[in-house]
């Protein structure tokens, strides 16, 4: 380790003053064409060869070696037989193929573009060359133009805990202009300092460790602290540092926590929300709910599909296929099929949801009990239909790359998917809410509900409400399918998993009331993550939840928000 | 259901009794294998399950059909009862398992260095039997009590128990319960000291559940006849009325809440010898519902439907898994869906108006006759 | 008149949502008394009742029945006390024979063990169709209540109020969807039970009202409004002013 | 009138149940038994071995039968029913009376059948890796050992300068007895025990029993695991053993990417998944990774490339009735199912019969091997094979490139307690 750590800072201790000075022609040539040689090099050699390139680390570089790790190079060979790498980069709309040597598009003979060759197979990686590689890119990344990404690189330097990195971090230092990078190569020195054999400088890096509540340094200052060799001073110091560290720790699980109760509970939420209309407004329980979920996670697919390269599938043996669109799955176009895909799957589980009311809830509107079973019937019959259709395995939904990655505040992480739920879950109550309150259909709605017998003598066509309110919530269902495809595989037993979690949402919320259903929802989410926190356990924590809301009920038996009745009686 | 037992229903009541409990294992144990009516050791073993299956249904129509109850989690009292039961023939495997060990195989592997406490009582068996009876009585008893006293009711009550089957079966899913987790009990080699794999253990467990189901159904019968019977059935209708005649509708529904648990929790404990197994999958809500399904196919309210939906739908699963697996599910939703809308009394509501019509022609002709 | 009081209730009151069903209610019905209650649409007339039996629980104030408070019991302890209670809409055990609905109201033990090992004496069996002979339902002793006529739901129903042998009767519009006929039979049959029991009628139809011609109490708005004799109550201010344009007519009608 | 129904309904039923035992079976085929679960949720991943079973008996058909006796199929679904599994192997022993079954994918399916096969003297082959702690007479073991598969899998990650191993799988016997065995395996290594993460059990006096985090099965919330992944792996030099069973995968890896964990800083070896079940995952999130098994697609070899040439070419014309064509993979528990037929095979010729007391001595005798698609497979003593071992980086193709091969390794089904721990 050290005597390549020693490699490294020769060379990089000059590359790192300016990453200007290696920006002539000539040091990309030689740089590029090293590179190239190590890609056609035979497997056994590729390792050593980009280890050299790090005494010759050239900014350059870093596309190709990354897109060597995405196994996005791959060797053209043209007329004469000759071989020669190329990077495929995809953007937006086009696809560029770049030669590795010297940067340049790679063209035929004639000088005309070559379009790139499915075919072709990418130039294999393994994890002695991808950690080589791995290595140069860090190295690369210490000069590079985004200070998240120096800041990443100089965090695993540091935590070489290498007295050799010390002079490249030093220098890095000084022409580091981004207060936060600088930050983060102080705490890199002190990581390396804390196997200084000088107490003094031993101390001030653990209280500089401290002050900055470094997480990665915990494991290092751990071993100190539980090493009785040490001074009594360093000790003390150790153990303060350590317990900044855990504060630090602390905080962020808690913020960490609250965040992801919140997601899961907009998950819960935008599933429960189709339930609180059929179930809350109307009375009926549809055990299929899950299965109309499904609907429009189906129907996500089925758009990802024809966005892309189509789908065959053949439903009880009879062969069909969907023409696809054959856009690429770089393209800003393909990338939004999530956006079309979300009223279609709207549509499709509210017409599966018109269908299931017009043939079998319909005649069960004063049987609540026999709507609960006969749903469930239904239930199990959309779950082999869909198996019949698109076979028992679960279809993988790609997501867009706008919804993936994350973003970090105060070491808090967030995944784009999970603040894209939550905004989601906001909008669709918002919708919801307003439709119930300010269209017309939202007045029949609620005059239905609220009273069948009446509003039929007023002259409401009750049964084509119901069919309507049914639908729509059949349609919001949908639009959960459509969100849970993002999370996780669509199969057809997916809707099972949330059912019984749903129909606990809107008993606790109180029925027939959304704003319970919201509170309802982030509180058993949140709680819910608490407990797997508290806990370090998944399921107890999800037990205590429903013996919780079982215990909760019978303090108010109509759940959190009770829309009070002066008619108690119901069935009879 | 007639109030008073005639002198036909006693007859006929005697006649199936003995034909279950005789006949059956008669033709299984005493006539050669090559005989057209030996019953096979295996469908001596399949019978016992269905009629195992049967008198779960019955606890549950007791629930549904007379109380107006439904618990979409009976199965979690069945497996219950079983696990009660399996603990014991756990402990009874002593060193014919795997490791030759006396802990239970699944503790060796899971790093158990000693039984856990709670096992040991049920080396005795009697005081698993015992266990069977009270497990499920008391877990329900607790849950009947809440929901009960907070007049949790109709759908309400039927998702809470979709809920706490659901949690127990996360539960026992949890290999740290010491439960066995998702493998369960299995591997079971002896009872009271016979060997469940001799064909004799296995007609005495059947005619166990065969005598299990006569008394069961005897006792439910009995139920019906009581005053109990009545107050129980007014409870159904109106519940209100029920209240204000002075009776404490909560501690019937307990009572039957109660009762059906510790009915639910024999039918397990005799099946899980017969079926070797007993495992969490057995309380996911989907089993429950299953059930449920016997008892609407079979004729709710009735304790003969319970018992023909039982065998009927299990015999029918084990034909269309085998010869339509692909259908099967359409097939058992369907038919469910269709009883559900069509026929609320099932097979045997379908019997008695066929019945009635054909005696009201009869008396129609005669009449006509007369004249 | 110094009568013994059966039932107080005072300062009672209770909303539902915010709006006030009941508002500060003074009532008291006397040991033997026969009485009926009138008032206008959500008037508080059912939820009264409701309070009484133990169904909703009052916001406010005290109701008594001989002595013992209401507000904390249930309805079948309330029930045990010696209330009885006939709905609006007829409520009987659909299912059930005739004899077996006058059977489950019989007064006696209701525990589930006694239920479990109940036998009927033959001095209940008597009682049962004494009861059944005063209701005019001997005949149909085996048939299903379900197939029963409306009128004869509503006397059943009574019935059961009467083989409880209950102290207190609150009766819910006995009346309602009656033909005139039956109506009338329904008045006698009241009438016949006055003095043996106290009852508490609810009523919309006036000539039933007067046939009853017992003492009046006119609910408004979920207070008493006025109280005293038909005539009395049909010449207050107060009242016509509350029916005028409803119920104006029918009480002129009457007169 | 419904009394005598149900007499009717008793005795029709009665009857059907016998009509199997009256018919004989054909002099020229033999029985064999096939027992996986074709619905439920197990069917995803068993369905595939049911195909290559029957494609093998339609080879081995072709070129004469067994003993010159046709191979009959009896094919039966578990309906991923554990206690229908058990009724269904007796079913095949006593009604069918089959010479051989090939079948069981989950632990406990296994643990159901078990005492069927032990008490009718049945032989069972098995092909999926599993968690061994077991040495049945009446079974034949062809898939992986935790020594075959977890071990290996360790190794490499160690060699690779691996200091911080995080447990994670789905709470069932297979994943609780591998982390236990690992858990022994790593502090043998000198792994320190606060560098396994996940979380440990201990017992009443507070000594460690068992590693690992279990969520389970079709748990769809990984947040919280991640995020402490991520801790966990914060200080470099991190890896995840991962036994996550299904679709649960899905979830866990695309938490795992979106929390920017990458396979350079962190990579997971995930022993549950092959190339089959990379079919419905989201493989641009996994590149990278590592997976462990006895077979693997990419094998370069003559037998693999036949196996699966022929395969296909048999998907293309099979009549198996709901048999998916398009898509299709091979992957180790569908190779090792193939190379059970095989070995019975040549047990049986070898030993002239197709009773089982003698093929089973045959079997035992360590003399019966076959060169399969993976390479050579022999029958040891302990019932269990021996094979080659591989590990592979999973590729955005959903295919793994193999980047270690362990040659013929000995089967070692009992390993707890077997590692003298530092």
């Amino acid at each position: 380790m050290s005597t390549r750590a020693f490699l490294f800072t020769a060379a990089i201790s000059v590359f790192l003053f300016s990453t200007r000075i290696f920006a002539t022609d000539d040091a990309e040539k030689t740089a590029r064409q090293a590179l190239a040689t190590a890609i056609l090099a035979p497997e056994a050699d590729q390792a050593a060869l980009v280890e050299k390139l790090a005494a010759t680390p050239h900014p350059a570089l870093g596309p190709t070696l990354e897109g060597w790790q995405r196994e996005q190079v791959f060797v053209f060979t043209d007329e004469d037989g000759q071989r020669i790498p190329f990077l495929k980069v995809e953007e937006t709309s086009t696809v560029r193929l770049l030669r590795v040597d010297n940067g340049q598009p790679l063209v035929n003979k004639a000088g005309s573009p070559i379009s790139f060759d499915p075919s072709l197979k990418a130039v294999e990686t393994y994890s002695k060359l991808r950690r080589a590689i791995k290595s140069t890119t860090d190295l690369l990344a210490l000069g590079d133009e985004s200070p998240s990404v120096r800041q990443n690189a100089v965090l695993k330097l540091g935590l070489k805990q290498s007295p050799a990195t010390l002079p490249v971090l030093e220098a890095r230092l000084e022409n580091e202009p981004d207060q936060r990078v600088k930050e983060t190569i102080w705490d890199s020195i002190a990581l390396v300092n804390l196997n200084s054999p000088n107490p003094e400088l031993k101390v001030a890096a653990l209280q500089r460790l401290g002050q900055s509540a470094s997480v990665p340094a915990k494991d290092a200052i751990t071993r100190i602290a539980s090493d009785s060799t040490q001074t009594p001073e360093t000790l003390q110091a150790a153990k303060v540092a350590l317990k900044s560290i855990d504060k630090h720790i602390f905080w962020v699980d808690f913020f960490g926590t609250i965040f992801r109760g919140v997601s899961l509970g907009s998950v819960l939420l935008v599933v429960a929300l189709g339930l609180a209309i059929t179930f809350g407004l109307m009375g009926v329980i549809n055990m299929a709910h899950g299965e109309i979920m499904i609907v429009g996670g189906y129907a996500t697919f089925v758009v990802q599909c024809v966005f892309g390269t189509g789908l065959a599938f053949a439903p009880f043996g009879i062969s069909m296929n969907i023409p696809g669109f054959g856009f690429d799955p770089a393209s800003a176009i393909y990338q939004s099929y999530f956006l079309v895909a979300l009223p279609i799957a709207f549509l499709s589980a509210a017409a599966a949801g018109f269908l299931l009311e017009k043939s079998v809830i319909q005649f069960l509107y004063r049987r609540p009990l026999e709507s609960l079973l006969a749903t469930w019937g239904a239930s199990l019959v959309m779950q082999q239909l869909f198996r019949l259709t698109f076979g028992p395995a679960n279809v993988p939904v790609a997501s867009p790359a706008w919804i993936t990655g994350s973003f970090s505040v105060e070491g808090v992480l967030m995944n784009y998917n999970r603040v894209f739920v939550i905004v989601f879950a906001g909008l669709i109550v918002v919708g919801t809410s307003l439709l119930l309150s300010k269209t017309p259909l939202g007045l029949l709605i609620r005059a239905v509900m609220q009273d069948r017998t009446m509003a039929a003598c007023m002259g409401v066509p009750t049964r084509k409400v119901n069919t309507l309110t049914f639908a729509f919530g059949s349609g919001l269902a949908g639009l959960a399918g459509a969100f849970l495809s993002q999370i996780g595989n669509i199969g057809p037993s997916t809707g099972q998993t949330y059912i019984v979690d749903a129909f606990m949402v809107v008993v606790l919320g109180g029925v027939g009331n959304l704003i319970g259903t919201v509170i309802s929802a982030l509180g058993i989410g949140t709680l819910d993550q608490i407990l797997q926190t508290t806990l370090r356990n998944p399921v107890i924590g999800k037990v205590l939840v429903l013996v919780g809301i079982i215990l909760f009920l019978q303090w108010k038996p109509s759940g959190i928000f009770s829309t009070k009745s002066r008619n108690l009686e119901e069935g009879n | 259901m007639n109030s008073r037992i005639s002198k036909r229903e006693l007859g006929f009541g005697l006649a199936a009794a003995l034909f279950l409990l005789a006949v059956i294992p008669g033709l299984n144990a005493f006539t050669p294998e090559t005989s057209p009516f030996h019953v096979s050791d295996f469908s001596i073993n399949l019978w016992g399950q269905y009629l195992c299956l049967s008198i779960v249904a019955v606890s549950i129509d007791l629930l549904w059909g007379y109380t107006g109850l439904i618990s979409l989690g009976q199965m979690l009292f069945f497996s219950l009862g079983g696990y009660a039961l399996g603990m014991h023939l756990m402990l009874k495997i002593g060193k014919l398992g795997q490791y030759k060990n006396d802990l239970p195989d699944f503790m060796v592997f899971l790093g158990y260095p000693t039984l856990p406490t709670h096992w040991e009582p049920f080396a005795n068996f009697w005081f698993s039997a015992f266990a069977v009876l009270w497990v499920p009585a008391v877990v329900a008893a607790i849950f009947g009590y809440l929901a009960f006293r907070s007049r949790i009711r109709g759908v309400y009550f039927s998702i809470l128990t979709q809920a706490l089957t659901y949690a127990a079966c996360l539960l026992f899913f949890r290999n740290e319960l010491t439960m066995g987790g998702n493998n369960g009990f299995t591997d079971f080699k002896t009872l009271l000291g016979h060997q469940l794999a001799n064909p004799a253990t296995q007609r005495g467990l059947y005619i166990a559940s065969a005598l299990a189901l006569i008394i069961v159904y005897a006792l439910c019968r009995w139920l019906t006849l009581t005053k109990f019977g009545k107050v129980q059935r007014a409870v159904r209708d109106s519940e209100n009325r029920v209240l204000f005649s002075g009776y404490a509708a909560a501690n019937y529904k307990l009572f039957v809440f109660v009762l059906a648990a510790i009915i639910s929790g024999v039918a397990g404990a005799l099946y899980v010898p017969q079926a070797g197994i007993i495992n969490p999958s057995q309380m996911e809500p989907s089993k429950s519902l299953e059930a449920i399904v016997w008892v609407a196919v079979g004729g709710r309210g009735t304790l003969l439907g319970p018992i023909l939906g039982a065998v009927g739908v299990n015999a029918l699963k084990s034909w269309a898994t085998q010869a339509i697996p692909a259908y099967w599910p359409i097939l058992l939703g369907g038919l469910f869906v269709i009883v559900v809308l069509f026929a609320p009394k099932g097979i045997v509501g379908i019997a008695e108006q066929i019945g009635s019509l054909f005696k009201r022609q009869t008396k129609h002709s005669k009449e006509v006759s007369r004249e | 008149m110094k009568n013994e009081l059966l039932l107080t209730a005072e300062g009672v009151t209770k909303s539902f949502d915010g709006f006030k069903a009941i508002d500060d209610l003074n009532f008291y019905l006397d040991k033997g008394e026969l009485r009926t209650i009138i008032g206008p649409n959500g008037a508080g007339k059912s939820t009264f009742l409701d309070l009484i039996t133990g169904r909703t629980r009052p916001d406010a104030g005290i109701i008594e029945f001989r002595g013992t408070r209401l507000t904390s019991l249930r309805e079948y302890e309330i029930y045990r006390l010696g209330i009885g209670r006939k709905f609006q809409t007829p409520s009987v055990y659909n299912d059930h024979t005739v004899y077996e609905n006058i059977l489950l109201g019989l007064e006696g033990p209701r525990g589930v063990w006694a239920s479990l090992f109940h036998r009927t004496t033959p001095a209940q069996n008597d009682r049962i169709h004494d009861v059944l002979a005063t209701i005019g339902l001997d005949a149909k002793a085996n048939q299903k209540a379900g197939l029963l006529a409306h009128g004869q739901k509503q006397w059943l129903e009574i019935g059961m109020l009467l083989a409880q042998n209950a102290e207190l009767l609150l009766v819910d519009e006995p009346a309602a969807g009656m033909s005139d006929e039956e109506t009338e039979k329904t008045g006698e049959l009241l009438l016949r039970l006055a003095g043996k029991h106290t009852i508490l009628v609810i009523e919309h139809d006036m000539v039933f009202v007067r046939q009853l011609g017992s003492k009046v109490t006119v609910l408004h708005q979920g207070h008493v409004l006025c109280e005293g004799s038909l005539d009395h109550v049909q010449n207050d201010e107060r009242v016509i002013q509350v029916y005028l344009g409803r119920k104006g007519k029918a009480a002129h009608a009457a007169n | 009138m419904t009394k005598k129904s149900l007499c009717t309904l008793f005795v029709s039923a009665l009857a059907a149940t016998f009509a199997p035992t009256l018919t004989a079976a054909d002099k020229d085929t033999v029985k064999v038994g096939v027992l996986h679960s074709l619905s439920g949720t197990m069917a995803i991943s068993e369905t595939s071995l049911r195909d290559v079973l029957m494609f093998a008996f339609d080879e081995i058909n072709a070129k004469g039968g067994v003993l010159g006796k046709k191979i009959e199929p009896v094919v039966v679904d578990g309906a991923s029913n554990w206690p229908l599994f058990a009724e269904k192997a007796k079913q095949l022993l006593e009604v069918d009376k089959v010479a051989v079954t090939f079948g069981c994918w989950t632990s406990v399916s296994r643990k159901s059948v078990l005492p069927v096969f032990e008490k009718d003297n049945g032989l069972l082959f098995y092909p999926v890796q599993y968690e061994g702690e077991e040495e049945s007479q009446n079974v034949i073991y062809t898939a992986e050992a935790v020594n075959q598969q977890a071990i290996p899998a360790v190794d490499y990650l160690l060699a690779d300068g691996k200091k911080k191993f995080y447990l994670i799988g789905t709470d069932y016997v297979y994943p609780q007895t591998t982390n236990l065995v690992l858990l022994e395996y790593l502090l043998s290594k000198g792994i320190p025990i606060e560098n396994i993460g996940g979380g440990l059990r201990k017992d009443a006096e507070g000594k460690v029993i068992s590693a690992g985090k279990y969520t389970p099965f079709g748990h769809t919330d990984y947040q919280q695991i991640v995020a402490e992944i991520k801790q966990f792996a914060a200080s470099g030099d991190a890896c995840v053993i991962n036994t996550i069973n299904g679709d649960s995968n899905v979830p866990f890896f695309k938490e795992f990417a979106a929390s920017g964990l990458t396979a350079a800083d962190c990579p997971v070896a995930s022993l549950s998944l092959s190339e089959d079940e990379f079919r419905s995952l989201p493989t641009k999130d996994l590149v990278g990774h590592l997976g462990c098994w006895a077979y693997f697609m990419s094998i370069d070899s003559k037998q693999n490339d036949k196996f699966k040439k022929d395969f296909f070419a048999w998907l293309e014309t099979s009549t198996v009735p709901g048999i998916e064509k398009a898509n299709r993979v091979t992957c180790s528990p569908m190779v090792l199912s193939y190379d059970g037929v095989y070995l019975w095979k040549a047990a049986v010729e070898k030993a002239g019969s197709f009773d089982v007391d003698k093929v089973r001595k045959v079997l035992q005798s360590g003399t019966i091997t076959f060169e399969g698609p993976n390479g050579l497979n022999t029958v040891e003593k302990n019932n269990h094979t021996k094979k080659n071992v591989y590990i592979g980086e999973t590729k955005a193709d959903g295919q793994f490139k193999i980047v270690k091969e362990f040659s013929q390794v000995y089967p070692q089904p009992w390993l707890k307690g077997t590692f003298g721990s530092k």
